[in-house]
């Protein structure tokens, strides 16, 4: 009984200490967005702010300055939305799509081709930038939010494939025979039969997509132009603006508002998340 | 009739593949075209140089920095977020109240890319801000943690950070993969005898390998491709102490003006993560899929 | 080495408050030394927690659990030396089929070449020696079924505890393993508990057999008494294939003479009591005869091989008759039939309950 | 016409210098479009550009300075400003050495914005008084000596950053310091390997290495303007940095003279490392967008313009006879200077800023020298060597 | 309504080169229409492969198949008009009950009404109405092998192909399901190839019965021809259970005054040859008797309630003799045995086929 209690204590102690660590640079940037520039000068980083001082949130979301435009982080939030909600829809209905092909109507060469796909999914993204930008301008897309969803689409799509196909893996063959049987075709058993299945994968393939889309700041930066930069891209500019005080708590409430959409959907969706995995997401 | 519905699952995926094959091999081509050539600031296709690119590279103490950052970084890294995902999904596995909460706590790094947590990394780490002046502050005088601003200590922040963004997946994956264990070999394993961590270290351990296996390729080919994370953290710093190819390359191609340099870099860290990828791929081919 | 097993007013209890749903219901079961006792009834019943229970996997909610007269309750299961073959297998996926068998001797460290015997002595009992370095996913479900008995087998326990052992193997290697299983412990005399579903398994293995229904145990017996004189109508119906017929009626009079009338028949029979009761009666106790006041006309005749089931359809319902292949029925015809006088069963009409 | 204007000024000072530019445009019945990426003092801005001109959808200016103009034209997506520079008398009215820098091959393809000096060393007049300290340094002897004394009284001597040119800004001062014009000449602009493993070279590592010593050990990571802070705070002593320092003293309220010292960095009185920026136009296909290119070079080299910004900025105009008036001592200092040494052949580029040496080698030479200014192990002979390997970097 | 089915050489090869495995050989079979054709075999035999190949979900390697007369091969599964029964079921698990009853009608295009009254009917037959709005995984095995009964019930198509679908249910529910099944097949005579281990569905439900191994077909016939007559010791000993009895000797002498003899006995039996042969005979066709020539020790006795088994340890093996549960043998007994003359089946000692 003493046993039990005592490794209870450990582990509910390992944990806890575990949660500090992960906590710590949330907490800090989050009492350093409310403190004004006195507190943050004679306080310690982990000292609780005064009150809570909003000024610095109102600043950083709407009237912040970069170079000549003081219009605070407000337009790149709205980029981003507009950017990462069709990239994000996009790329995960396109790798259904494929992972419904790879697993359940495999043809000769079909897990070759995946396998070549796949290789994708581990490409170094530093190497299309200056192609890509080509590849853009020719389409005429270049810095334009059209062209971030392209590309974005094109770089997730070997991921979004491989988690749908992985799944799909596991669905049994005779789900797919059965309808076939009852007379569905192609599009209508994806539609009917798999795509209700599928909630657990597509949480964590949306989760997944949006994550990256919305935190991408390589592409950002490379293929936007003056009015399609997207949020981290703003961010950036904000807390690498160099000014002799350097208002970190400006910084770290746009750090935090530019973190905000994918945070909110961890913690309102992680559940699904681990529960995706689970369900077969991630295989050996 | 049966023709149409051999035909149109490759009429449906074709397009995709098409678009997804020049993304990746055609753009891969263009980069090996450039590595032999001499281009600087913009690509030129004029001027083949043959392998007077991979020369200089392999002539670079940078480009040797970087390697051995790299090679430092993920071992440390990946085996860093692995142990502590490992021991945190043990732990959270046992029934524990506020599971929910907790595992959120782990996970929400992963939502935030550096360019958002940099800075307060970059402070922590600091040691006239952050944690050294905090012990400082709070009396313990001799408190000393300047990591970030040793040439030779530097990377080692990178790894802190690093770890602090991953273990919480690798968590994750280990969480699902131990949810995914049928309750009654555990049960099996006690009726046999075994105690609790010998179940762990000869039952479920095993049977969390693919697991392991791939949660070991997703977070080393995230820390060959590892940039924002050295971007934001050092920028490669102090001097290039601790660069990695990523960074190594972006500067060679895009601040240096030596694109073909920085071609050749990148088709070295390709080789790497095909390395990691290939066998990983062969595997997955091989197994059939309806045989599990 | 036999260990007497001991249970009294065990329940057990999932969730809380509301939610509360009560599994096993005050169970009392004494097994004795040496015992085979049969564990029955329908899916969901509660077998398999039970089990658990006495296996130390889960603890009851209430009640006294006795190994060998030493109580149990909060001895941990590696402590309580007990074998369990589970209804799911639960192999150990990652270690070959030698390696399953010999880990829990392995635990409890028996020497490398003593295992390794006994691992080959086991496998070839149970026609498993060529699949020894297999893993678990390379076996067949029948194949799967027979590691996991191996497992228990292996071991010298104080109880052996199956759950379900033999229900996906195919019918003559079944019948192969039951006869192994009843040799093993003729020999060993191990106390064991077997939960099946299978009925010519319960009757033929088991020194004794209980029978449970909704976690309340409905009998205990030999498995002649439980066929011969269920305790009621639900364990009469359970136990036996085809099931039992069950005609309802009236009888006047009790004792040897008493008349027992029902829709469409009436039939003098000895009865214990007079008043509404239900008459069971199986279906090789029923004969077809030409002349007969109970009367019915033929649905369906099955013949299946050995004997053949013709089922009649009289005013109290579908009644199966066991008839001998030769039989000349055929559908549609008239036929009429009589019941032996001695294998008649009695139940309450309203309690189920047997009668005398 | 509507001009996209890809620059990185987006700290106050600078990004208010912008404000008057695109004022300016806005009064000449222009659309500006702001297009600032801030960080890795204008990296990012760089990567943007190149993707920008591959893709063929090229900003109407960017902000580009140095060989990399050269580099740039010679690729051909530089656009021709004679017109405008005839027009406006560009000759005229630049150096030589300056407008050498915004042609290529002979025809003008940017327009220059400012001059800054390098090669200066900011000083806080009240730490020095505590110190004990009665003049700024003017040898790197003197300096070493007045830097003991601020050590004694507990405050930082030398206030540094963290980024690669800002270790080179340091090592740029020193070359030019302990061994003149000429070496540095020799050493970092034509990178002649004699110069470079000189004992000159190991002295002014030496030298280099001993500044080291006075720095205080955050400092890796620290952008120039929080150095810049410590010196305006009292924190620090002095500052080796460019003269946008200034800016951010002018932003503290403080005056040059009074609160603080700007002087040349010790030994360097006689010289004078400049960093000008500039903006190239780049080739565009819309002739309503070709004229509002050519009003903004127009725009930019107008005195109007040159006056405003530099004053907000801490530069002096590049645009020769300026009234100057309006400026302080420290650019009117500065102005003489520039003018000075471009007679007496002391008007040297700096290459910290990338004024001198083409990227590749010059980013070669940076590693190094901050390889060698972060690492307290190497040995000075090794950072000689490496240093002078970096510069054969092709 | 009802078509016929033709299979001329069906041969199915799974892989390639050196890893081919042919899993079905030659198969040839015909049925009438209106036939309900019983297919039994060890698993992994080909059963579920050679339904499938009907279906057309997978097709064959070689050979012909005709539906209704009609040439189908290269036809898709939708356009053959065939319900099909999964064996791992293959309920849609997002759609309720009534959907996955209703699906295949609502791709036929069928108006909703006519739908919904069609799920009703069948739910009923099944007795699962009151299931109709739960999902699959909200279902017991047993419920949702019926379900997926449903599935091919509500249509009304030219073919049933069924793959072992009772075989999750329980004894009771299966005895119940099985008449339902014959009612059915009575009722509409459509055309039934239908997989079964189930020796007593196989015995009760087919007008035929095809008996594969190994991808072969190794007898077709009626379920009395299969029972009585089986064409080789492997159909002998795959059908009936307990299984046949087997005894090898020979023959000297036939007709019906041969004498064969055996080790530790001889019996005077009509036998078809002389020679070295083998006699088949089922334990309800051995009797046991005081004075025989034949005798035996008594090693097992089996009482399943309606029947005791008793196994008798002879010269030639273990026999097993099914008697009355009123038998009074032991374990030990000593035992003669007879056979009845006119059930003896004799194959070829080496063949193993069917003589006379
Ligand atoms: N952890 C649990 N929480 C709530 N209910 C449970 C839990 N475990 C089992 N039950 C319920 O307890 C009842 C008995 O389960 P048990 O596994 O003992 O049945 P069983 O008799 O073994 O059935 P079967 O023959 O299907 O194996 C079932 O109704 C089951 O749903
Ligand atoms: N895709 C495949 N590749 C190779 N072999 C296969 C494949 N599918 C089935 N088989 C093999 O074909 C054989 C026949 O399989 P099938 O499913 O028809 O057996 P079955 O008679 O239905 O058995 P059961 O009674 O167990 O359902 C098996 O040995 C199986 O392993
Ligand atoms: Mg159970
Ligand atoms: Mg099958």
């Amino acid at each position: 009984m003493n046993a039990k209690t005592l490794s209870r204590l450990v582990v509910y102690t390992v944990l806890g200490v575990a949660a500090f660590f992960f906590l710590a640079p949330l907490y800090v940037m989050l009492v350093t967005s409310f403190k004004d520039a006195e507190q943050i000068r004679s306080g310690n980083l982990l000292s609780l702010p005064h009150g809570l001082n909003f000024e610095s949130w109102t600043l950083a979301w709407s009237t912040a300055c970069t170079g000549v435009d003081c219009r605070g982080l407000k337009p790149y939030f709205m980029n981003s939305v507009m950017m990462a909600v069709p990239a994000v829809l996009i790329s995960t209905a396109w790798g259904a799509v494929n992972g419904y092909v790879l697993s359940m109507w495999k043809f000769r060469g079909s897990d070759l081709l995946f396998g070549f796909i796949l290789f994708g999914v581990f490409m170094p993204f530093q190497v299309v930038l200056l192609p890509m930008s080509q590849v853009l301008g020719f389409l005429g897309l270049s810095s334009s939010i059209a062209g971030l969803v392209l590309v974005h689409c094109l770089a997730g799509m070997a991921g979004t494939t491989l988690f749908f196909r992985n799944y799909y893996t596991a669905i049994p063959r005779e789900l797919v025979n059965a309808a076939r049987m009852d007379g569905a075709g192609f599009w209508r058993i994806f539609v009917r039969i798999v795509i209700p299945m599928s909630t657990p994968i597509l949480m964590v393939t949306l989760i997944w997509q949006f994550t990256n889309i919305w935190n991408d700041f390589l592409f950002g930066v490379a293929f936007s132009g003056a009015d399609s930069k997207p949020i981290t891209v703003g961010l950036n500019n904000m807390a690498n603006t160099t000014s002799s005080v350097k208002s970190y708590n400006v910084d770290m409430a746009a750090a935090i508002i530019a973190g905000l959409p994918t945070m909110l959907v961890y913690v309102l969706a992680g559940q699904y998340f681990v529960k995706g995995l689970t369900a077969g997401a991630v295989k050996g | 009739m049966k023709s149409f519905e051999n035909v149109l699952p490759k009429l449906v995926i074709a397009p995709g593949f098409v678009l997804g094959f020049a993304f990746i091999y055609g753009l891969m081509i263009w980069n090996g075209v450039l590595s032999v050539t001499n281009s600087r600031m913009l690509p030129n296709y004029d001027e083949f140089v043959g392998l007077e690119q991979y020369v200089q590279l392999w002539d670079m103490d940078r480009w040797y920095v970087a390697l051995r950052n790299l090679g430092l970084f993920s071992v440390l890294y990946v085996g860093g977020s692995m142990l502590i995902g490992m021991v945190l999904a043990i732990f959270l596995d046992q029934k524990i109240r506020f599971e929910g909460v907790i595992r959120t706590i782990y996970l929400y790094p992963m939502a935030l890319s550096f360019i958002v947590t940099g800075t307060a990394w970059k402070w922590i780490l600091n040691p006239s801000l952050g944690l050294e002046k905090l012990m400082h502050d709070i009396g313990w005088a001799s408190f000393s943690f300047d990591w970030l601003v040793q040439s030779d200590t530097a990377i080692y922040c990178v790894v802190i950070a690093g770890i602090w963004q991953s273990a919480g997946f690798a968590m994750a994956l280990f969480l699902a993969g131990l949810r995914g264990i049928d309750d009654s070999i555990i049960k099996a394993a006690q009726i046999d005898g075994a105690s609790l961590p010998r179940i762990y270290w000869r039952i479920i351990l095993p049977v969390l390998r693919p697991v392991v296996f791939s949660t070991i390729l997703v977070l080393s080919h995230l820390s060959i491709k590892a940039f924002d994370l050295v971007m934001a953290l050092t920028a490669g710093g102090p001097g290039y102490a601790s660069d990695v190819p990523a960074t190594f390359m972006f500067t060679m191609s895009f601040t240096r003006g030596q694109i073909g340099l920085g071609a050749a870099s990148a088709t070295m860290m390709l080789a790497m993560v095909a390395a990691i990828v290939v066998p990983y791929l062969y595997s997955e081919l091989r197994s059939k899929p309806h045989e599990r | 080495m036999a260990a007497s097993l001991h249970i009294a007013g065990i329940r057990k209890v999932y969730g809380k408050g509301d939610k509360a749903v009560e599994v096993l219901k005050k169970i009392e079961i004494d097994v004795a030394p040496g015992e085979f006792l049969i564990l029955v009834g329908p899916s969901g019943c509660g077998k398999s927690t039970l089990l658990n229970i006495i296996a130390g996997l889960e603890d009851p909610t209430e009640g006294e659990l006795k190994i060998a007269g030493k109580n149990v309750i909060g001895v941990a299961p590696a402590q309580r030396d007990i074998a369990m073959v589970f209804q799911s297998y639960a192999l150990y996926p990652t270690m070959s089929v030698a390696d399953n068998i010999g880990f829990a001797l392995e635990m409890r460290k028996v020497p490398l070449e003593v295992r390794t015997k006994r691992i080959q002595e086991v496998a070839v009992m149970l026609q498993i020696e060529h699949l020894l370095d297999r893993r678990p996913a390379q076996l067949s479900g029948g194949q799967r079924q027979r590691v996991a008995m191996g497992r228990a087998l292996a071991r010298d326990p104080q109880l052996f505890l199956f759950d379900e052992p033999l229900s996906n193997l195919d019918a003559k290697l079944r019948v192969e393993m039951r006869a192994e299983i009843k040799r093993l412990h003729l020999i060993s005399g191990i106390t064991t508990v077997y939960v099946t579903h299978d009925q010519i398994e319960a009757m033929t293995l088991g020194s004794r057999i209980a029978v449970m229904k909704d976690g309340i145990l409905q009998q205990i017996g030999t498995p002649d008494d439980i066929y011969r004189r269920p305790a009621n109508t639900y364990v009469a119906g359970f136990i036996g294939s085809p099931t039992m017929n069950f005609i309802a009626g009236s009888a006047s009079g009790s004792g040897a003479t008493a008349l027992f009338s029902f829709e469409g028949g009436a039939l003098q029979l000895p009865c214990p009591t007079s008043g509404k009761v239900t008459l069971g009666q199986r279906p090789e106790h029923i004969h077809l005869v030409e002349e007969a006041a109970w009367r019915g006309e033929v649905t369906l005749v099955e013949p299946t091989g050995a004997d053949t089931y013709v089922v009649v359809k009289t005013g109290v319902g579908l009644v199966t008759v066991r008839t001998p292949p030769s039989t000349q029925v055929k559908i549609g015809d008239n036929v009429g039939m009589t019941v032996s006088s001695n294998h008649n069963n009695w139940f309450d009409a309203q309690t189920g309950l047997r009668l005398g | 016409g509507e001009v996209e204007v890809l620059h990185w000024w987006t700290s106050g000072g600078e990004a208010k210098s912008v404000g008057e530019l695109k004022k300016i445009m806005q009064g000449k019945g222009h659309t500006w479009k702001d297009f600032a990426v801030a960080g890795g003092g204008g990296d990012n801005a760089m990567t943007v550009l190149k993707s920008r001109v591959v893709a063929g959808n090229p900003p109407a200016a960017a902000q580009i300075k140095g060989p990399a103009i050269q580099e740039w034209a010679s690729e051909g997506v530089l656009a021709n400003l004679d017109a405008t520079a005839k027009a406006e008398k560009w000759d005229n009215l630049l150096p030589k050495v300056v407008a050498d820098v915004m042609k290529y091959k002979g025809n003008y393809v940017a327009a220059p914005v400012n001059v800054h000096r390098v090669n200066w060393m900011w000083a806080n007049s009240a730490v020095l008084k505590k110190a004990g300290v009665a003049t700024a340094p003017k040898t790197w002897d003197e300096f070493f000596a007045a830097a003991e004394k601020v050590k004694k009284i507990g405050l930082i001597p030398v206030a540094h950053g963290g980024q690669n040119w800002q270790d080179f800004t340091t090592f740029e001062d020193v070359v030019l310091g302990v061994g003149g014009a000429k070496f540095y000449q020799d050493a970092l602009i034509k990178l002649d390997q004699k110069a470079l493993t000189s004992p000159t070279m190991t002295k002014s590592l030496e030298t280099y290495r001993k500044i080291k010593s006075y720095t205080d050990p955050a400092s890796p990571g620290r952008d120039w303007n929080l150095a810049t802070a410590m010196v305006i705070q009292e924190k620090a002593a002095f500052q080796f940095m460019g003269d946008w320092a200034k800016g951010e003293f002018t932003a503290a309220g403080k005056v040059p003279g009074k609160d603080y010292i700007c002087a040349a960095a010790p030994g360097t009185a006689n010289a004078y490392t400049f960093n000008v920026d500039s903006f190239a136009m780049f080739k565009l296909k819309d002739p309503v967008a070709q004229k509002a290119q050519a009003d903004l070079a127009a725009a930019i080299m107008g005195p109007e313009f040159q006056e405003v910004f530099n004053l907000n900025k801490g530069s002096i105009p590049v645009r020769l006879n300026m009234d100057m008036a309006k400026f302080d001592d420290c650019a009117k200092l500065s102005s003489k200077d520039f003018v000075d040494t471009a007679k007496s052949g002391g008007l040297l580029p700096s290459i910290a800023h990338g004024m001198a040496v083409k990227p590749a080698a010059e980013g070669a030479i940076k590693d190094a020298v901050s390889q060698f200014w972060n690492d307290d192990k190497i040995s000075v002979a090794d950072g000689v060597k490496n240093i002078a390997k970096a510069a054969a970097t092709k």
